[in-house]
């Protein structure tokens, strides 16, 4: 009588970090989906810039300057706020990954808080910008910007929220665990994308 | 083998049908009557029989691919094919690919040579300049010139003189418009807020009909023009004549055409110069008479087309921004006369 | 993929069983398989029904539904044309038609049909038992749904979008396109976008994670290469055009000036954005269909394919150059010397990787075991067709040959020779091929020929005649044409093929039919095929694979040994695959699949009431923000696999109820 | 449920897009009167013929916007420049002298009005005074959102007539100057 191999992968553990996951693979091509758009974003912003002579173009009624840079102050402060709410991130993944609950807790409930002021922060930073979205194509793009670096802010925190709702209210489960893990790589993006829009949105009408 | 007639039909009415289009046509690409459209024909013609051949070839091979028959008893697959035919199949596609890779190399250079011979030896010769505007749904043409008193403005006509190098820069009122006379040359798009710039010439006298290419709207189809290509001293005649203010109205009938003209909403939107009539929302009248069509060349000028254009120019070309008019026959008729009196 | 070298690979057991026991323990565990894997009752089941298997054919239905419906619209244009000045349409109706048809056959016909094809064979080819993410799978059949609707609800309205299914501003803008129509148009892209996106994400996951033991990429299947370069194209192309359209949308409803060349927008930056995904969204159509063309080949050749690797690298170079060719649309507008050249250059190298592939398609052809089934002869009518197409391609590269054929019906022509051949074709294979492994019933062969013929010639003399037409000055678009233009025959004869054309698609649809009723029964594996969707019934089983198998070569089923080993462990009571690693398909973990959920449904509403009452009031993005926000903690929290706990009532009752203790496959 | 759900999204579009859409390009020649053409801008009172209270082009959506393209061609722009008033009185305020309702600005279009408003009967035939009367009107958001023009591709005066939010006409019998 014939037999056959029996390879038995019943031992296999159900959920891992990384690359084993797949979850971790969906979440980075949405992230990859993400990057192209911003990309295709921050290109428009350029390819308008070319339309005109002055960067941001400049205003009659101003007297004091002659181009209404967007102004620093929120927009500073934010990127401190985000680029500082990275370490509590670090935190909360490291502590995920060895299955500490308390630890990402707490890290969490920080990270969901720098995430409120964030948004915060963003709504103030509109402002900072002369001009509204329907003055010209300059303002146009400005909060195009801004509003879809915004929108993802929100999700993201919107997810902590979820995640941190689970483990203090349900098991610390290896799921969640890798779910707090793929939370941390979306944070670190959202904060990385900001660093070229803030430099992009502030700086190169300023240098150049 | 029916594969093999279908395919060969296909060449042969293709063959045909080209070959029958390439001796008639005033908006036909294929009938050159100027060095650009020329220069893009041959460009063609070469494309177009290597690109047979190649077709042909490509049939065949496929064919005679197909011709052995097996047994449809015999199912068993074949994972290792012999190697030696593997081998001489190998060097078939490596050497086809290369071919390939000619040809495209080829078509690439007569491109580019076709391409710099449209441009490069009319952008330097200094000819006629002619702005063209394109509104939703015909043209508006303004002949520029170092000396004021030739500049002048008309519509859906260009009269061109033979074997001079026209500069066109477009221009766009509204929408995206795209300005293609197939037989002179190929097209340019008239793009709201640029400015392009197309350079034609007619090497032999003739009307040669140009259609906008660029979909625009309601009336995208019937958005066409002329351009009349005529001698030298041909054209200086009717750029004298176009130059000179509206021919005054002589019969009675013909003031009181004015009188309508000037009293009712035509004035709103036409201009007549040497009248009060000064507005350039539709196509400049001065000289109206003078041209060969009417509604962006829908209709040929003729009194019964004129007439049923200022009625209800809507049911000719729906959606156009000429409004209905119920004039009194006595009105109507007068108007006519007055307007055909525009020479 | 470097501390995936890093970790210690998981641990996994052998051992050895006899046929007959196995044969026994399967037979014991079918039943709570059976039950852990069934669609819930009745039509709530129905509408929460994560399969990919069922997903994909609702796919596929409605997809050809809008075909159909896009191929009416067409009829309609060519009675309209078939002779000068023609009163059967009013230049408004025609304006919204052949905006409806072709955004129709582009973004509700041939990217999710494409897309449903892989997400039905994938987990089939590759040895897993569903998609990656199943959920999301769903939600973005409906989204597509939605937007389906959205298009034709607005269409019998007299809303129907008229700018042309690339709605180039300033015409589709806010001053020149009053009313709401090109709002229907710019959200129902958005819908489209979305679906295809998350189709691309759950491709390349499946494709990456869930590959049997043993399959590595060396060995995976050309139709999975097609789909895998096809979703990492959607992947970077699809943000341009969601771009685009909602600069568009954002342009007409609340006043900002990306396009409006007075306040420094830009219409040029329009049609960048537009054809960056515009062109790409050509070959995102074309290769998966490829993907058919070598299976196909392969089965009715009988012998390996030739050039595995020179194919699979043509499909990839051929996703990447796609990317480097989009200005040769806008050739007219005032674009830099320098960039044409480029452009000329990148439009005429595409046509080298399709050389390739077809080279060696006919190569092995050439002396294989042919055997003319109507697959194989719709697979003959893409080369006539596609090379065709292919040429006047090459044409239209040329920038000064582009100026004069540009617009025209030449170009028309040409994309129809690209798409139909290259797409259409292909894909009415792929029916004849796959219809059995779907219901288990064949389609009629005589009935097949009769299609293939009636499509063939009437293509033919659809489109044939326009490359004249072009010639001879017709411009596209055109709702009529003054009888002394002389294009009144050409264009006669096209209407003519138009409807010979529609009988094809007519005997497809009444031989589909007539074969769900009365077809002979297909049995597993009818054409005697190579790859792994052949391996289980027809149609397969909800949970596709009972052991996930293990794969010895590029052609699994005819290089699968006699003892080969088989996966055992996965539990039968939760829905569980195997996901193993990227590169060489090493089992690493057994992934929980989520099952059937009603939030997808409720998300892809959320997503509707966001998108189309946004076109009336901003406000709509806020409440829609919430519902959808509120739809999604729900899908956070729910239960992955509430439906399944054993116990729970299915449509499925087995008798042979068996305490789960005794399944577990270690005690074999 | 969906299919429910379906159905009420249709009605609504339904409702919306049964008049907004249309397009009329052309009455029946019996709609419009055939008037013999006076050579004379002087029109000693005759009253112009009333228009019904109902202006057909305030639902359509087209109309609006050919009434915005007449507003600038015509000139009407000259005078009350985009709305905000110079010359002539503004019209995008809730102040109306001769009655905010389509029949008072048909007549204030077609007959004029002192100080300054010219007559243009016969200059504007009655289906565009229509769409001008429609554009007037949505200046202040007198029409639907959905029916009411968007922004214009020139210089960015002032937001388009769909975002401006519906004024509550007034009475007023001053002067405009």
């Amino acid at each position: 009588m014939s037999t056959r191999t029996i390879i038995d992968v019943s031992e296999l553990p159900h959920h891992e970090f990384d690359t084993y996951d797949p979850v971790w693979w969906g979440n980075n091509f949405l992230l990859a989906i993400e990057t192209s758009m911003f990309a295709i974003l921050i290109a428009t912003y350029f390819y308008l810039r070319q339309n005109f002579t002055l960067w941001p173009p400049p205003v009659a009624q101003l007297t004091d300057t002659l181009r209404p840079l967007p102004e620093l102050g929120y927009g500073t402060a934010n990127t401190i706020l985000l680029v500082l709410s990275c370490i509590p991130m670090v935190l909360t993944d490291r502590a995920a990954r060895r299955g500490d609950r308390h630890f990402s807790q707490i890290g969490l409930v920080i990270a969901i808080a720098c995430g409120v002021a964030a948004l915060v922060l963003r709504s103030f930073e509109y402002a900072a910008v002369y001009f509204r979205w329907d003055s010209n194509a300059y303002g146009s793009v400005v909060w195009f910007l801004l509003g879809m670096h915004m929108l993802h802010l929100l999700v993201l925190t919107t997810e902590c929220v979820l995640v941190a709702i689970w483990i203090f209210t349900r098991e610390f489960d290896m799921k969640h665990r890798v779910d707090i893990v793929t939370v941390a790589l979306y944070w670190y993006w959202v904060v990385g994308i900001w660093l070229l829009i803030y430099a992009i949105v502030y700086f190169t009408p300023r240098f150049g | 083998m029916i594969k093999l007639t279908t395919t060969s039909r296909r060449i042969l009415q293709c063959l045909l049908a080209l070959c029958f289009s390439s001796c008639s046509g005033i908006q036909n690409s294929i009938n050159p009557a100027g060095p650009q459209a020329d220069s893009l024909s041959r460009l063609w013609w070469l494309m177009f029989i290597v690109c047979s051949i190649v077709f042909v070839l490509v049939m065949v091979a496929l064919l005679l691919a197909l011709r052995k028959r097996t047994p449809h008893s015999d199912v068993t697959p074949v994972l290792e094919p012999p190697a030696d035919q593997e081998r001489r199949k190998r060097n078939v596609v490596i050497s086809a690919v290369t071919i390939t890779v000619i040809i495209l190399f080829v078509f690439l250079i007569a491109s580019f040579s076709a391409g710099r011979s449209m441009t490069a030896e009319l952008a330097n010769k200094n000819g006629l300049s002619i702005e063209l505007n394109g509104h939703q749904w015909w043209w508006e043409v303004k002949y520029q010139d170092v000396d004021a008193s030739n500049i002048f403005t008309t519509a859906n006509e260009i009269h061109i003189p033979v074997g001079v190098p026209v500069t066109f820069s477009l221009r766009a009122a509204d929408v995206i418009h795209s300005f293609w006379v197939p037989n002179l040359s190929g097209k340019k798009d008239l793009i709201p807020g640029k400015i392009n710039t197309i350079w034609l010439q007619a090497d032999k006298p003739g009307v040669y009909r140009g259609q906008c290419a660029e979909y625009c709207g309601l009336q995208h189809a019937k958005m066409a023009l002329w351009v009349v290509a005529e001698p030298q001293e041909q054209f200086n005649a009717w750029r004298q004549n176009q130059t000179q203010t509206s021919m005054p109205p002589l019969s009675d009938s013909q003031k009181r055409g004015q009188q309508v003209f000037l009293s009712s909403t035509c004035v709103m939107c036409h201009a007549v110069n040497g009248t009060p009539a000064g507005s350039n929302i539709g196509p400049n009248l001065t000289h109206v008479a003078s041209r060969n069509m009417i509604g962006a060349a829908t209709m040929t000028n003729t009194r019964e087309h004129l007439a049923q254009w200022i009625r209800d120019s809507q049911s000719v070309k729906p959606g156009n921004r000429m409004p209905q008019h119920n004039f009194n026959e006595a009105d109507l008729q007068s108007l006519l006369d007055y307007l055909q009196n525009l020479k | 993929m470097s501390d995936e070298r890093a970790k210690q690979p998981p641990e996994i057991s052998t051992s050895t069983i006899s046929d007959e026991e196995l044969a026994e323990v399967m037979e014991r565990e079918k039943g709570e398989l059976e039950r852990t894997w069934a669609r819930p009752r009745g039509l709530h089941g129905w509408l929460i029904d994560t399969d990919h298997k069922a997903i994909a054919l609702r796919y596929i239905v409605t997809a050809f539904v809008f075909f159909v419906l896009g191929g009416i619209e067409a009829a309609l244009m060519r009675i309209q044309l078939a002779r000068p000045e023609n009163h059967f349409l009013s230049p408004d109706k025609y304006n919204q038609i052949f905006t409806v048809h072709g955004t129709t056959m582009m973004f509700l016909f041939a990217v999710p049909i494409m897309t449903a094809f892989g997400i039905y064979f994938l987990p089939l080819m590759i040895g897993a038992r569903d998609v990656a993410f199943p959920r999301l799978n769903l939600y973005g059949y409906y989204v597509y749904l939605i937007g389906g609707i959205l298009l034709y609800a607005g269409f019998l309205l007299n809303t129907g979008p008229d700018a042309g299914w690339f709605a180039y501003v300033p015409l589709s803008g806010p001053a020149y396109s009053p009313g709401k129509r090109v709002d229907i148009w710019a959200q129902m892209i958005t819908f489209t976008e979305i679906s295809a996106l998350v189709g691309a994400v759950i491709v390349i996951g499946t494709t990456f994670k869930m590959r049997a033991p043993g399959m590595t990429l060396n060995r995976l299947p050309l139709f999975v290469w097609a789909q895998l370069v096809t979703a990492f194209m959607v992947i970077f192309a699809m943000p341009a055009v969601m771009l685009a359209s909602s600069f568009l949308a954002s342009d007409r409803l609340i006043d900002t000036h990306f396009f409006n060349p007075a306040e420094g927008g830009d219409a040029i930056l329009y049609q960048h954005l537009f054809w960056f995904f515009g062109h790409p969204e050509v070959y995102i159509i074309f290769i998966p269909a490829l993907g058919f063309i070598s299976p196909i080949i392969i089965t009715f050749t009988r012998r390996k394919i030739f050039g595995h690797l020179a194919l699979v690298l043509s499909l990839i170079s051929t996703g990447f150059i796609g990317f480097g060719l989009w200005v040769h649309h806008m050739f007219a507008t005032p674009i830099p010397q320098m960039g044409q050249s480029f452009f000329t250059g990148a439009s005429m190298m595409i046509a080298i990787p399709s050389g390739v592939q077809i080279f060696c398609w006919i190569a092995t052809l050439w002396g294989g075991k042919l055997n003319f089934k109507t697959p194989l002869l719709f697979v003959l009518g893409f080369f006539a067709i596609f090379i065709l197409g292919g040429l006047t391609g090459v044409m239209l590269a040329s920038v000064p040959l582009d100026l004069q054929i540009h617009d025209t019906f030449f170009v028309v022509a040409h994309l129809h020779y690209v798409l139909i051949g290259g797409s259409v074709f292909p894909l009415f294979g792929a029916f004849y091929y796959w219809f059995p492994k779907w219901t288990g019933r064949m389609l009629s062969e005589w009935a097949g020929r009769l299609n293939f013929w009636l499509m063939f010639i009437g293509f033919n003399l659809v489109f044939f005649p326009m490359h004249q037409l072009g010639l001879h000055g017709m411009p596209r678009r055109v709702y009529t044409y003054l009888p002394e233009t002389g294009w009144g025959m050409l264009n006669l004869i096209a209407s003519i093929g138009a409807f010979i054309l529609a009988a094809g698609v007519l005997v497809f649809i009444v031989n589909a039919v007539w074969a769900l009723r009365v077809g002979a029964v297909a049995g597993d594996d009818p054409w005697a095929a190579e790859s792994l969707e052949w391996a289980v019934s027809s149609p397969p089983p909800h949970y596709n694979f009972h052991n996930i198998p293990v794969v010895h070569g590029r052609y699994p089923l005819w290089q699968a040994p006699e003892d080969a080993p088989v996966v055992r462990g996965l539990s039968t009571t939760k829905r569980e695959t195997l996901v193993t690693s990227v590169l060489d398909a090493q089992p690493e973990l057994r992934f929980e699949i989520p099952g059937p959920s009603i939030w997808p449904l409720m998300v892809a509403l959320a997503t509707g009431v966001t998108f189309i009452v946004g076109i009336f009031t901003p406000w709509a993005f806020l409440v829609g923000a919430i519902l959808a926000g509120g739809a999604l903690t729900a899908w956070f929290f729910g239960d992955p696999n509430y439906e399944n706990r054993p116990g729970h009532d299915t449509e499925e009752k087995s008798e042979t109820v068996v305490p789960p203790g005794e399944l577990q496959p270690k005690e074999v | 449920m969906f299919s429910r759900l379906l159905l009420c999204a249709l009605l609504c579009l339904f409702v919306g897009s049964c008049k907004r859409e249309q397009r009329q390009f052309s009455q029946p020649p019996s709609a419009f009167k055939s008037y013999d053409v006076t050579m004379s801008d002087i029109h000693p009172g005759t009253p112009g013929t009333q228009q019904p209270t109902q202006n057909p082009s305030d639902q359509r959506a087209f109309d609006a916007n050919e009434g915005k393209r007449l507003f600038t061609q015509y000139n009407c722009s000259g005078c009350h420049f985009n709305g905000g008033g110079g010359i002539g009185p503004p019209l995008m305020d809730a102040i109306w002298i001769y009655g905010d309702q389509p029949e008072n600005i048909y007549s204030t279009i077609v007959e004029g009005r002192p100080n300054g408003m010219p007559s243009f009967r016969q200059k504007i035939p009655d289906s565009q005074v229509q769409q001008l009367v429609a554009y007037v009107r949505s200046m202040s958001g007198q029409l639907r959102k959905d029916v009411m023009p968007s922004r214009n591709d020139t210089m960015n005066a002032r937001r388009s007539e769909q975002r401006t939010e519906r004024k509550t006409p007034q009475q007023s019998t001053a002067p405009p100057y």
